[in-house]
């Protein structure tokens, strides 16, 4: 109970309202709904010291991935703690929206850095202030990609993370617009012909299997045949690959979590969405401008709201309200914080050490590759056992490795980052070696 | 002195952070020349002082709970705890696909979390997954549509209906869900207007959503009315749960007839707001409607717990992994340490803030439609002549953050005003005194308020004509 | 390394002072003196991420100990992330003493603040701004009663601290003053004749076996002799405990670790010392007064600056410089957040829980008592074997008891908070019988 | 609006953190009435919310590092890394009194942070345990005290030699280990003056306490020959290592003939100062006053570590427990990860900054006594005319915090500037700009600085004369 209510100032309100209780505070309520004192069957309160220990108890039942060898999204870089103490600070933690541009500068202007580097990773010119994740962000740019052409399907590489396909295809379904899947060979998207009503043709690279795919082709195939190009990208891949906006993507997506983020088991990280200057009316979410005061001071403020959802209601371009402020914030500070260097290094060290791993992991009998290089951080193996018993077995080991990859269930995900030694790779061999002995 | 963009703090060559170190492959061996960049994006170069001053001095340039009254209608804008910020670094360092058997904590604390807001809400069963408010509509109204389409009325079904007070977010959902939208007029007592809507129902209507208590901060008193009506017509009852705070430990969406609820965890369960999220928008449903939640959801397997996927008829996923797992945690820790007599006085409180904030401000000489006991907020108007707008920036002179303002659009000049529980009589009679004041001040002094804030009134018609974007876009 | 320097900014400024490189700003240093490049035998660097790698493997090799039955001047209360998480914003993080007042007013007021709430809880009138711990906060405070009374022996009881009576005694052989110790009798200090030379009397209630001592007399007696009595405090217990101020104590000191500190393996924490007001000019340290600026505002400014080393020189009160100010910080903030409801619910349930292991491990078979009640938070108990094995082999088992006391090795001390619950409590017992079996 | 007291802020009955649950005990059944308080405290009752904002906003009216350039000569208000701050909180819960066998990392660190400052120092031993820098002065002073009284010189040698423009901290140190004090007089050359310090010497002399650089920021180039006539004396070389940030990786003080020397670790290994302690400050001896150190320390017992009582001679202890551990944490990962050539580069750009601001100054028309290559400070004089104070109070309108002023004494007005290594070029250059910007101002303008501070110039004499110590307190 966090409220500063004393028994007399309750007292003291109640009666200038003319109340005796606060259970006649809920006199509109109908009689069959009221609940009585105590109707919540939860658990007795605790203590926050009491609660804090549960929580640790909680913890210790889990074992902290922080070395772990899996990708998939989702990757153990190291998260600088200069990151979190930044954007942990109560002024960033508790504001909402930043609707009162006059007392959220700090917000604002945050937003307006993290477009900037957002547009320059991906060599695009404008991203939204941020999106969920990246599954809803893909899901919000083919929706916009849809919006644009006037068009009702998509046809969407197998490379593409499964469960951002998943939450695409829940989008899509709910709008009516088909889905339709262009499968992998090997480990790539092979050339593809696009149908002429296709609105939107999605790829990742580096895909779900590690491999960098070549979209040039494709983009030229979407676009003759008036559809964009969006692509599904790891942002930290972008310090040294080509960036979308240089193979002739539209729209560019993908999860910040590598850049800085916790992995928390999955979330919150934050989703980005960028775009080509012409599509920017189409661009859901918020968007924060440069302007000027009455002073003529440079200022920040939220622009073309007309966009959302408060304003446009129904006709809006999308229902998102929230984003991930806070997250995408924490990927703006990583990002100044390292500069074009030091991303460069990160993204090269773990790619290097992706690569060594994988040359290690084959040694072990019985393994065989299924991604080729080039790749990025991941690479996914075929293993003589299924996967699940092998990333359970590992596990008990004390490693994390081998995620599934959905459609075969011989093929592991392994992932490497800067922050993985030779003896952690090493290491993993080792246990690889004895659990598939 | 403009305040300096980390741009302009940037240097050529100058470095920060150096987490990586060791010789540099290659890239060219490592990737293939033909997949390299070729110039490198213009991010900042700035050493970790300077990364810290900007930061910190921009944290200064902004407002938040931490250090102002923010009395944002509809948002609740509540004290979140520090504790929980420590509660989540506990289980920061976990992977979505590390084996579960290494993850049981985790799951047992979300499958907790399931049961209690179940319990809260007066449903079912509960996902996890959906990572905002609107997140959560959107994967409520998608189930319902899943619903209907299971019994085949999905062809049939394609109005979704919302009161004229609704927040923006429902239309656009239930548009997002392929649904046409009709709004019902308010009744002049601000509630649905039972004949409006009895009007519009029939067999094309897949659900009606509903906030209780409404945006105008008003219960709606006809709730077990409407739902009948709505379940003769075969239409399905959503509620909205931005507005949960009123009423938890009171009253139940479930017991009132709503078929589905999403809840905020960023207003009601303390979650920080983060400048605009990350929130979280779990959603629970009725019995009826469980096959078509999302998957996975975390059940209960002998004296461990695993991931259901077992959901043939789900409407698959609506984010990658389980949701927004880190504000779960804080929301587990929020309802644990209140247990169901705190979130019970919570919301009592809240009502009562609200209350008092509005007789406040009627004495005050404030207008208040609708003039009845309110719920945990309530939609004031100044009195004739004023612009909610320049009352909203001469509050910000004053120190406060403003109210919602213009909102709900059924009231000209609205400030919808929501105190929130943690905050104490004191600041609400200090709040009331400066809305008091406003009404005092010249004309001239309120249209150009604010004048000692970093910067004052912008320009929002150039940044509309003109926006410039990014650093190095020429608006 | 944290310089932003380039090495482009590195050649430009040393152009400017016509310097060639970076040597050359050592040229006064003698050669013989001069270490080559690589002259220091430290071990390679780290990077961040592998920096916390290995702290956190240091980590793991510890056990920690939260849930700890020991005291002895650290006790693991709760300590409320609140109060870290304040005191730790950047600010106050990384200011140094408010020399300049008018960019320090937040550690100025700050200081003010917790200077109000120590000589409320202690019932005298000044406390200064923090010393070291409450070892050195003792021996100060011992020194200031010498200089206030011109002697040059002090009596101290043998139930103050064992550590704070080595503390004081090599502050003491320092000036050349004579420590004069006087027994226990059992878990008490006996009723004292005090010598005529004796300048200082101390005592610490509660004593360090836990008892409650009845200081009244030894104040009057101190007094009639000319001497000052000085306290040894646990802040937490004068929630409910008589006050100094209120027995006749001119001086008290004690240690702020259960106001909501970590325990960090003894420090940091932060003393105090509180005083009379008629000794407040030879008082050490810092000390903050209220004032106005010249508009009349309320502010406040480092006072009596001349009893301190940077303008007295050889003539200060005290050497010490930097203090323990964040930690007061803390708590202060501490203390504000409990309120003196708050404050006493924790000392009372922490005594209640002593009391009841205390009741508990008394059942153990072979087990004495040797502190009787009343006592606060902690108890010593004459254990059938020796106070090292027993803590060990308690280790082994996973519980933190049994502190050592100095004079008896078949003596320990066991302390609990309120954070232990009943399970807490009879899991101990268990663990002891098993132990002593 | 003044600023509110945490006392203005509480309410009666009000309550913020709640901790405990469960029925309370009846006090007087527990401790006897007649030891029960009559009266309680006045602690401030606040809520949580209300606690938040009061010590956020009071932050806001704090400089520190993270928000100003802060060039506190002789206090080295260097970056302080985030990073240090996980670090400790992986040590935080471990109880001094636990069984050492559950405590072996901290142990470790500990040991290795022993081996490391004696690496770095050039000396054999070294303790942990002082709480500051003075605290690690009076423990080498008494470890030189009980060296010589074990060689039966303690009643002869009674003096401590210390320069004229010695740290304050020196001499009371001094004074404080029953030492008398004699200063000798600096050389025109800013250095010690030989001869005045030969005429000084003798078999009555303890030791001579010294700071290299000294505060003038000019390295003591005579240090081997004061070294050596120091010990023909039979006295002891004691070094000051508030200075160390300017030759750490370039020379020793071990090197240079010292025999003990404290370090500063919230100086020069980047722990925070924390608006004024918890520091930390280590103290190395050479072998020959290894015996006479504080017990305990830590030792390499097989695999394992223990702690070292084994020391008869000892000075006893200084502080409980076994020093301020945390602040030990930071600096062992400041120095793992600068490693060697990160301190010698440090030490270096440090020096380097203090040198080109000591340039970019002389530009600007301030004067520079003792105009040579300084080391990481400097000592600078306004022109005839200004007063230091003024100047001091003239940049904290421009933003800045001031230097160090009136210190050292032998300097009149002095300004004492350290920019520290972690300081930018266009940091120096702004500052440089801003100090020159002062010396245009109307003298009305700098004597009446600041104008925009939370504060202005402040009523001292009121506060000495009548001094308000507490809240409660009638002045």
């Amino acid at each position: 109970m966090y409220a500063p209510h004393t028994p007399e100032e309750i007292r003291e309100m109640l009666e200038r309202l003319g109340l005796s209780s606060l259970e006649e505070l809920f006199q509109d309520l109908p009689q069959e709904v009221l609940l009585p004192e105590g109707g919540l069957d939860l658990p007795p309160p605790l203590t926050e010291a009491e609660a804090l220990a549960r929580l640790r108890a909680l913890a210790r039942k889990n074992r902290p991935a922080d070395k772990a060898f899996l990708g998939g999204g989702v990757r153990p870089h190291h998260a600088p703690p200069v990151v979190s103490a930044l954007a942990g600070r109560g002024e960033f933690l508790t504001a909402y929206t930043p609707y009162q541009p006059e007392m959220s500068q700090g917000v604002l202007q945050a937003i307006f850095e993290y477009q900037t580097m957002m547009a320059e990773l991906t060599g695009l010119e404008v991203s939204n202030a941020s999106m969920y994740d990246g599954s809803t962000a893909l899901a919000e740019g083919v929706l916009l990609a849809l919006r644009e052409t006037g068009r009702m399907r998509v046809l969407v590489s197998q490379g593409v993370h499964p469960e951002y396909r998943e939450v695409l295809r829940a989008y899509l379904d709910a709008v009516g617009a088909e889905l339709v899947e262009a499968p992998l060979e090997g480990d790539r998207t092979p050339p593809l012909e696009v149908p002429q009503d296709v609105g939107a043709v999605v790829v990742q690279t580096p895909n779900f299997l590690g491999a960098l795919e070549t979209p040039d082709p494709l983009a030229e195939e979407a676009h003759r045949k008036g559809a964009l190009l969006v692509a599904v990208v790891d942002p930290l891949s972008l310090a040294v690959l080509r960036p979308p906006g240089a193979y002739g993507a539209d729209i560019a997506v993908g999860d910040g979590q590598v850049l800085g983020q916790a992995m928390g088991f999955g979330g919150p990280h934050f989703g980005f969405l960028v775009v080509r200057k012409a599509l920017v009316r189409q661009l859901p979410g918020r968007l924060v401008s440069e302007t000027v005061d009455v002073e003529g001071r440079r200022g920040f403020i939220l622009t073309l709201q007309a966009r959302e959802q408060f304003i446009r209601r129904a006709k809006a371009k999308s229902n998102i309200t929230t984003n991930a402020q806070l997250t995408a914030l924490m990927g703006a500070i990583y990002l100044a914080g390292m500069g074009p260097e030091g991303l460069k290094e990160v993204a090269l060290l773990s790619a290097a050490r992706a690569r060594r791993l994988y040359e290690l992991l084959l040694e072990v009998p019985g393994v065989q590759p299924f991604t080729r290089p080039p790749f990025f951080a991941e690479f996914a193996l075929r293993l003589p056992r299924p996967q699940a018993e092998v990333r359970q077995a590992l596990a008990e080991r004390g490693f994390h490795a081998a995620a599934p990859v959905p459609f075969d269930p011989h093929l592991a995900l392994f992932a490497a980052t800067e922050a993985h030694t030779e003896e952690d790779l090493l290491a993993l061999k080792e246990a690889l070696k004895e659990v598939l002995a | 002195m403009s305040f300096p963009l980390i741009f302009e703090r940037s240097r050529p060559k100058r470095r920060g952070l150096r987490p990586a170190r060791g010789p540099l492959p290659d890239p060219a061996l490592l990737f293939g020349e033909e997949n390299l960049r070729q110039t490198p994006p213009r991010l900042p170069e700035v050493d970790e002082l300077s990364l810290v001053r900007h930061y910190t001095l921009l944290s200064h340039r902004q407002a938040g709970v931490d250090t102002t009254f923010y009395p944002l209608g509809s948002c609740t804008m509540k004290y979140n705890p520090k504790a929980h910020e420590e509660a989540a670094r506990l289980f920061a360092d976990l992977h979505p696909y590390q084996d579960l058997s290494t993850a049981q904590g985790a799951l047992e604390l979300m499958w907790e979390l399931q049961r209690d807001l179940a319990e809260i809400t007066g449903m079912d069963a509960v996902t996890l997954q959906p990572a905002a408010g609107a997140h959560g509509e959107l994967t409520g109204v998608l189930v319902i549509r899943a619903y209907h389409k299971d019994r085949g009325e999905d062809r049939t079904r394609r109005v979704v209906l919302v009161p004229d007070s609704a927040h923006g977010s429902n239309p656009a959902t239930a548009s997002m869900a392929g649904y046409e939208v009709r709004e019902v007029a308010s009744g002049s007592d601000g509630e649905v207007d039972l004949e409006a809507l009895k009007r519009e129902l029939g067999p094309h209507v897949a659900a009606i959503m509903l906030t209780n208590p409404n945006t105008l901060g008003l219960f709606e008193r006809k709730i077990l009315e409407i739902s009948r009506l709505a379940h003769a017509a075969g239409a399905q009852l959503y509620y909205d749960g931005a507005n949960l705070n009123a009423i938890m430990g009171w009253a139940r969406p479930g017991d009132m007839g709503f078929d589905v609820v999403h809840l905020n965890l960023h207003k009601t369960f303390a979650v920080p707001h983060g400048g605009g999220g990350p929130g979280s928008g779990p959603v629970g449903v009725k019995r009826h409607l469980e096959p078509y939640l999302p998957v996975p959801t975390v059940k209960r397997v002998g004296e461990g717990f695993a991931l259901d996927f077992d959901r043939p008829k789900s409407i698959g996923r609506v984010r990658s992994f389980y949701g927004n797992f880190l504000a779960l945690v804080r929301a587990w820790m929020y309802i644990r340490m209140l247990g169901g007599e705190g979130l019970r006085q919570s919301a009592a409180l809240a009502v009562l803030n609200a209350n008092y904030l509005r007789l406040l401000l009627k004495e005050k000489g404030y207008r208040v439609p609708y003039d009845r006991l309110s719920m945990h907020e309530f939609v004031a108007q100044p009195p004739e002549g004023f612009r909610a707008l320049d009352l909203a920036k001469g509050l910000i002179e004053l120190g406060f953050h403003p109210p919602t303002v213009y909102f709900p659009l059924i009231v000209k000049e609205a400030l919808m005003i929501e105190p929130t529980e943690t905050e104490a009589k004191e600041t609400l009679e200090a709040f009331a005194e400066a809305m008091g004041a406003l009404l005092e001040k010249p004309k001239d002094w309120l249209e150009n308020a604010p004048y000692s804030t970093p910067v004052r009134r912008l320009d929002e018609v150039r940044a509309n004509r003109r926006p410039k974007l990014t650093y190095f876009d020429e608006p």
